[in-house]
């Protein structure tokens, strides 16, 4: 076996990070070396992920790489492997994206902080266990590596450590983390014990035919194990205040990144080391989980007063729409689930960082104290309405583009079941679409636009090194939705492949014919082939828009202009009309907005904040009784 | 796809004459103004011509446009003609009589978000205007759109589900249309009768007509979202509503009233924009006659309970398939 | 929920609407309807009662010396009366008059004015009793209508119409 | 020709907006009266706006009271050209009774010039339609002059 040169890549792109931050931590005092160096680590990781694209997602290669060359040794394997095949990379490439943008963004976010240095070291070593978890192909590294990203984001959490919420969020955050990574350890353990090995390839191979009571264990604290990372539902209240307490660009790793290892890890283990999938049973329970996070996440957030606290429950309630996707078990659904993921991370990085850019601005992320700050920083307004137009899929956004997917995937599968309930998914999916939507007009009416409080006079538009990756953030976002046929070729399809492909995941790491010997049952878990029910062409739409845009505003120049605006002393002419009341007597509070939906959930909102009670204990308690459930539920019905 | 010069001024054509920009306008204002003259005869008045909404057009163009100081400009003054030019691009998608300019660019489920567009640029222009009574209009016109969101996509998938047969699930516009015209009007399926009953109290909510109005409640907050808004914008804006008018009883015909067929196009064409006018007469003047607004939680409570429920009667009827 | 104008709107959409189609149609005033103020200055005897029961402050007068007597204008400002016919109530020569004229709109304020001049004569110098030639011109009038003009101090108007 | 039409639209469309400076609720009552099935103003196109941005005509009750002075000017100056100021009843035009009060800074023309008035107290339905065709004469004269 020849190497090719790309062959290094995914160990180089996770090894660059770690080196980073070790270069970082040696040479902290220098404020060009420390920039220089994560930028090249960061750039540097993220060019080797585009470099494999061409390899991995179109040539279909599948890259093994064995550390130190310890290849397979009388059936098993026993070195440790990376294995990057289109599901890895896919999420490689979010990963190294999301890590390059929001570093850049640091780079002059924290400047107002003090242990910078110290900021990019535990960012890199964040960013370098994600990359291991994602391209390694050893169950036991990604347990390494889990815990290698859990203490540095615990650590980054706790980073603004004058702050008594971030020190309470990273407490928390360590606590209920804990019960995720033992049960993936406990897993880890009994899987190890029943298949006698840690290669990921090699326990897909043999873990069907060795399905007993133990093994189903370790399937469900696996499950609860990822879940835990993907703040999963009873898991939801952690991922809030830590979103909320964290510096914003960790917030985006967080949010965009750390959520989305919990993500893979349910895919490989769902899908590759127990193909589970396949059962109704497993279905039923993903998509519940899903939908119930998805669900009940928007609730929450509707209710917060907090813009970075509102973003972290949405954030949950993202992933409860790819978990939802994902859960279907049907190509259309896969693909609709990893797009909503990379187009998650975008937009809610996108998010996150407008949210930063307001708190760095400000000082304050209390929607109830902001207000009208589009007038001072119209790019970032901008940024955040496409950010927000983004999440709750409006079209031709990126959001759009995979929910309308997710909604069919929904249908189709009820379809196909001839399960009502699964209808009645598609139609709670649209409903926290249109949730979401509501607590973001919140936001852009109580932060953005509205009324500006007099103390806000002089705040400065961002940055422009904060604006870039912003922006770039904003085409990708864009580009994503008006451009789904390139995403399918390049990233969605093999990655859809992939996932149902198992054996050739198999095949790749232990020889071509293993999968065959070892498996009582080769076949794809779904018909690989995406069919949509129907359709959506964003460019043609954007065409129609332009032409008739083009029309209109040829009208509209041919008529005499008529507009009058406010000099530098706002006239009477030019206040606002508050019944004739001046400007200044006029404020109207914005935090209770949506009063005409509180009012009819009263109890159920009453009843959610009640139980959102910010104890440690509580949250545990939760996590343990959806331990319990969750293993109940495997023995019951798998 | 071959690009020759008369197919792109066919399409020119069909974006900017009919059924684009020039002709859902005028029938946009031409069914705002039987709205207006209907409502007016119900309740025992002469009412205005049916011209007076485009006078009101005209007029409000020929008038100042004031900028509020607090207001963000470029979002005040972008979001009436975004909202308007999206929503004629939606109206290209929907069947008129069987008769689609752009065919397979969008299926139901587009033209819901499609139809959010409009929504959001009056609330996001509202709340640029930075005016406290736009603060509350725009909270009132989102909770109207969470109100109807869920009944209207619980109509739509029971009709998509009515419609495909045999495991395949169909989306498409031109599938529904294609299916009433081999099988019947789907108005006449009684299974479908309480969607389309609920479809037609989503259309008033989604217009936002009476008693509907709650975001422009104009003797309350003083028209909520469009309070700053003066001269062309207005007049955008006013358009719009027109324009929303047509497309969404045109939504309406096209899922229920889709099979009528007499095999000359132009003729289903008048049919279906008779239908459009019925059913703005019936959906918007007539309750607009009979009701006073409701309560922003009464609409709420209202969509979520008996229009949904409504809704979810047909849809389930479709799928346990009787 | 009950919806009791279903009936009603539909009955009414086809019969025939109940609107008084007024600037095509004109309409006149119910009886007794007060309205444009009209003032007959040939009675007017000005005692200026008028002017001390008005409320809004409406009737005002000014005067101009001629050798014939004090020319008086009395202006009625209908923009700022409340047409509660105190004036006409207590005139006692019934000199003003609210009539059923009820189209009140004006651009100018001189449109909203209704004035009247009469004369006020010079009274007669008293130890000089004849004084003929002064007579001369007021006479029609006063002898139109009888009136117990002789014990007032300043009586018999002579009307100039304006 | 496109002027032509702004032009006669706006005599057909005049959109109201009222302001109460310290009116008596009469002449308020009235002007709702031109609203209702027997008189129906809607028909000549009147419309009763609830922002003063949307409207062409500004309808003033009331003697315009020491409270109420900053506000009427200020809502005024915020309807967008070209407006036309009407005031109904007589207390706009000259305070009526109110003259002299303590609490009463008007009549309103120390402050705008005003267009048309419409006497009466309060004026007859059909005085006030009056008042307002005149108004809208006036305006589509504004916006000539423009």
């Amino acid at each position: 076996m020849s190497m090719q040169y790309y062959q290094h890549f995914p160990v180089l792109s996770i090894m660059i990070l770690f080196l980073g931050a070790f270069l970082v931590a040696l040479f902290h005092k220098s404020r060009f070396m420390r920039t220089f160096i994560t930028s090249v680590a960061v750039i540097g990781s993220f060019a080797m992920m585009i470099a494999l694209i061409k390899p991995v997602m179109l040539n279909g290669e599948i890259i093994t790489y064995w550390l130190g060359g310890r290849v397979p040794d009388g059936g098993y394997a026993i070195g440790i492997a990376l294995e990057v095949d289109a599901v890895s990379l896919f999420f490689g490439i979010l990963v190294s994206l999301a890590v390059l943008l929001s570093g850049l963004y640091s780079f002059r976010y924290t400047k107002q902080d003090d242990a910078r240095d110290k900021f990019f070291t535990l960012y890199l070593m964040l960013a370098g266990g994600v990359m291991g978890i994602v391209l390694s192909g050893d169950l036991f590294n990604i347990y390494v590596m889990l815990e290698v990203m859990t203490f540095a984001a615990v650590a980054l959490t706790a980073y603004r450590s004058w702050n008594p919420n971030a020190r309470e969020a990273a407490f928390k955050y360590l606590v209920v983390g804990s019960i995720g990574s033992s049960s993936v350890l406990l897993g880890i353990a009994l899987i190890y014990a029943n298949c006698h090995t840690l290669n990921l390839a090699q326990i897909s191979a043999l873990a069907m035919s060795k399905m007993n009571p133990s093994m189903l264990l370790a399937f469900a604290l696996l499950f609860v194990g990822f879940g835990t990372k993907a703040f999963m539902v009873p898991f939801h209240p952690i991922a809030a205040d830590a979103h909320a307490a964290a510096p914003s660009s960790v917030s985006v790793l967080i949010s965009g990144v750390f959520t989305k290892t919990g993500v893979y890890g349910i895919i490989r283990v769902c899908y590759f080391l127990f193909r589970t999938m396949g059962m109704p049973a497993v279905q039923t329970g993903v998509v519940l989980i899903g939908s119930v996070s998805m669900f009940l996440c928007v609730t929450m957030a509707l209710n917060q007063h907090d813009f970075k606290r509102l973003l972290a429950f949405h954030s949950i309630s993202q992933i409860g729409y790819i978990l939802t996707s994902l859960g279907l078990c049907t190509a259309l659904g896969i693909a609709g689930g990893l797009y909503h993921a990379i187009n998650h991370t975008l937009f809610k990085g996108l998010l996150f960082l407008t949210a930063g850019a307001v708190l760095y601005s400000t000082g304050t992320t209390k929607l109830e104290k902001l207000g009208g700050l589009a007038k001072k920083m119209p790019q970032t307004a901008a940024l955040f309405m496409i950010g927000a137009f983004s999440i709750s899929g409006v079209p031709p956004f990126n959001g759009f583009v995979s929910k309308w997917m997710i909604y069919q995937a929904t249908y189709e599968k009820a379809m196909e079941t001839g399960s009502i309930g699964y209808a009645l998914v598609t139609v709670l999916a649209v409903v926290t679409s249109v949730l979401t939507l509501a607590s973001f007009v919140k936001v852009g009416q109580s932060v953005f636009f509205g009324e500006m409080p007099i103390e806000y006079q002089n705040v400065k538009e961002t940055p422009a090194s904060m604006l870039v990756p912003m922006w770039i953030m904003a085409g990708l976002c864009l580009a994503t939705g008006l451009l789904p046929n390139l995403m399918f070729k390049y990233l969605l399809g093999p990655a859809t492949g992939a996932v149902l492909n198992s054996p050739a995941y198999i095949d790749s790491a232990m020889g071509a014919g293993y999968a065959a010997s070892q498996m009582p049952d080769m076949s794809l878990m779904a018909d690989p082939v995406i069919v949509f029910a129907g359709a959506w062409k964003p460019l043609s739409w954007l065409l129609l828009f332009v032409i008739i845009l083009a029309a209109v505003a040829l009208a509209s120049l041919m008529s005499k202009k008529r507009t009058s605006e406010s000099g530098a002393v706002i006239d009477s002419k030019h206040d606002t009309f508050f019944g004739g009341e001046e400007n200044t007597f006029s404020q109207v509070a914005s935090g209770d907005l949506f009063w005409g939906f509180k009012h009819n959930m009263r109890k159920y909102l009453g009843f959610m904040s009640n139980a959102h009670n910010g104890i440690t204990n509580e949250y545990v308690t939760w996590g343990v009784v959806d331990l319990a459930i969750i293993i109940v539920y495997c023995f019951i019905f798998i | 796809m071959s690009i020759d010069i008369n197919t792109i001024l066919m399409y020119l054509l069909y974006a900017l004459v009919f059924p684009g920009l020039l002709f859902s306008s005028v029938f946009g204002l031409w069914l705002a103004g039987v709205d207006r003259k209907v409502v007016a005869r119900m309740q025992k008045r002469i009412g205005p011509p049916i011209m007076q909404p485009t006078y009101d057009f005209f007029k409000l163009l020929g008038k100042e446009t004031i900028i509020p100081a607090n207001a963000a400009t470029t979002t005040f003054m972008l979001a009436p003609y975004v909202g308007l030019v999206s929503l004629v691009v939606l109206a290209l998608f929907i069947p008129v009589g069987g008769f689609q300019a752009f065919g397979g660019m969008a299926d139901i489920v587009v033209v819901l978000y499609l139809l959010t567009i409009p929504s959001l640029s009056i609330i996001f222009g509202g709340s640029a205007s930075g005016n406290p009574f736009a603060g509350v209009g725009v909270s009132r016109s989102m909770v109207a759109i969470m109100a109807y969101e869920l009944p209207l996509i619980l109509v739509l998938l029971a009709v998509s589900k009515a419609v495909s047969g045999n495991g395949m699930l169909t989306f498409s516009l031109e599938g529904i249309t294609t299916y009433q015209k081999l099988n019947g009007s789907l108005l006449f399926d009684w299974r479908l009768l309480p969607a389309a009953v609920a479809m037609l109290l989503v259309i008033p909510c989604e217009v936002g007509s009476h008693p509907f109005d709650v975001g422009e409640a104009e003797t309350e907050i003083c028209e909520g979202p469009l309070v700053e808004y003066s001269g062309a914008p207005l007049a955008v804006f006013k358009l719009s509503h027109a324009i929303k008018m047509f497309v969404m009883t045109a939504l309406f015909a096209a899922l229920f009233l889709g099979g009528i067929a007499t095999g000359m196009l132009w003729l289903d064409i008048v049919i279906a924009l008779l239908i459009c006018t019925v059913v703005t007469i019936i959906c918007m003047s007539f309750l607009h006659a009979i009701t006073a607004r409701l309560k922003v939680e009464q609409v709420f409570k209202f969509f979520w309970t008996v229009v949904s429920g409504l809704a979810l009667v047909s849809l389930i009827l479709v799928w346990i398939g009787i | 929920m009950g919806l009791p104008f279903i009936k009603e709107a539909l009955t009414q959409l086809f019969s025939k609407p109940s609107t008084a189609n007024y600037p095509f149609v004109p309409r006149e005033a119910p009886p007794n309807y007060r309205g444009r103020i009209v003032f007959h200055p040939e009675l007017c005897i000005n005692c200026n009662m008028c002017e001390r029961v008005c409320s809004g402050g409406a009737i005002s007068h000014s005067g101009v010396e001629t050798e014939e007597g004090e020319l008086i204008t009395r202006r009625f400002f209908l923009g700022a009366c409340t047409f509660c016919a105190h004036c006409s109530d207590f005139c006692a020569k019934n000199a003003i008059e609210l009539s059923g004229d009820y189209h009140m709109v004006a651009r100018e304020e001189s449109d909203l004015v209704v004035e009247g001049t009469y004369l006020k004569k010079k009274p007669a110098p008293k130890p000089i009793p004849p004084k003929p030639a002064e007579q001369a011109k007021p006479e029609p009038v006063a002898e139109a209508k009888p009136e117990p003009k002789a014990e007032e101090a300043a009586d018999p108007a002579c009307a100039v119409e304006e | 020709m496109f002027k032509k039409i702004i032009e006669n639209s706006m005599a057909k469309s005049p959109w109201l907006f009222h302001i109460n400076a310290g009116s008596c609720n009469g002449c308020d009552i009235e002007l709702v009266a031109v609203l209702t099935p027997k008189y129906d103003a809607e028909r000549l196109g009147f419309k009763l706006t609830g922002s003063p941005r949307h409207a062409d005509i500004v309808v003033v009750t009331g003697p315009v009271t020491a409270q109420s002075k900053e506000r009427v000017i200020r809502t005024i100056a915020q309807v967008p050209d070209p407006k036309v100021i009407v005031t109904l009843g007589s207390c706009p035009r000259s305070c009526n009774v109110f003259k002299g009060s303590y609490s009463v800074v008007g009549p309103l023309d120390n402050y705008v010039d005003i267009d048309v008035s419409i006497a009466g107290c309060a004026p007859k339905p059909e005085a006030i339609i009056d008042g307002l065709a005149l108004a809208a004469a006036v305006l589509k004269e504004k916006r000539r002059a423009k």
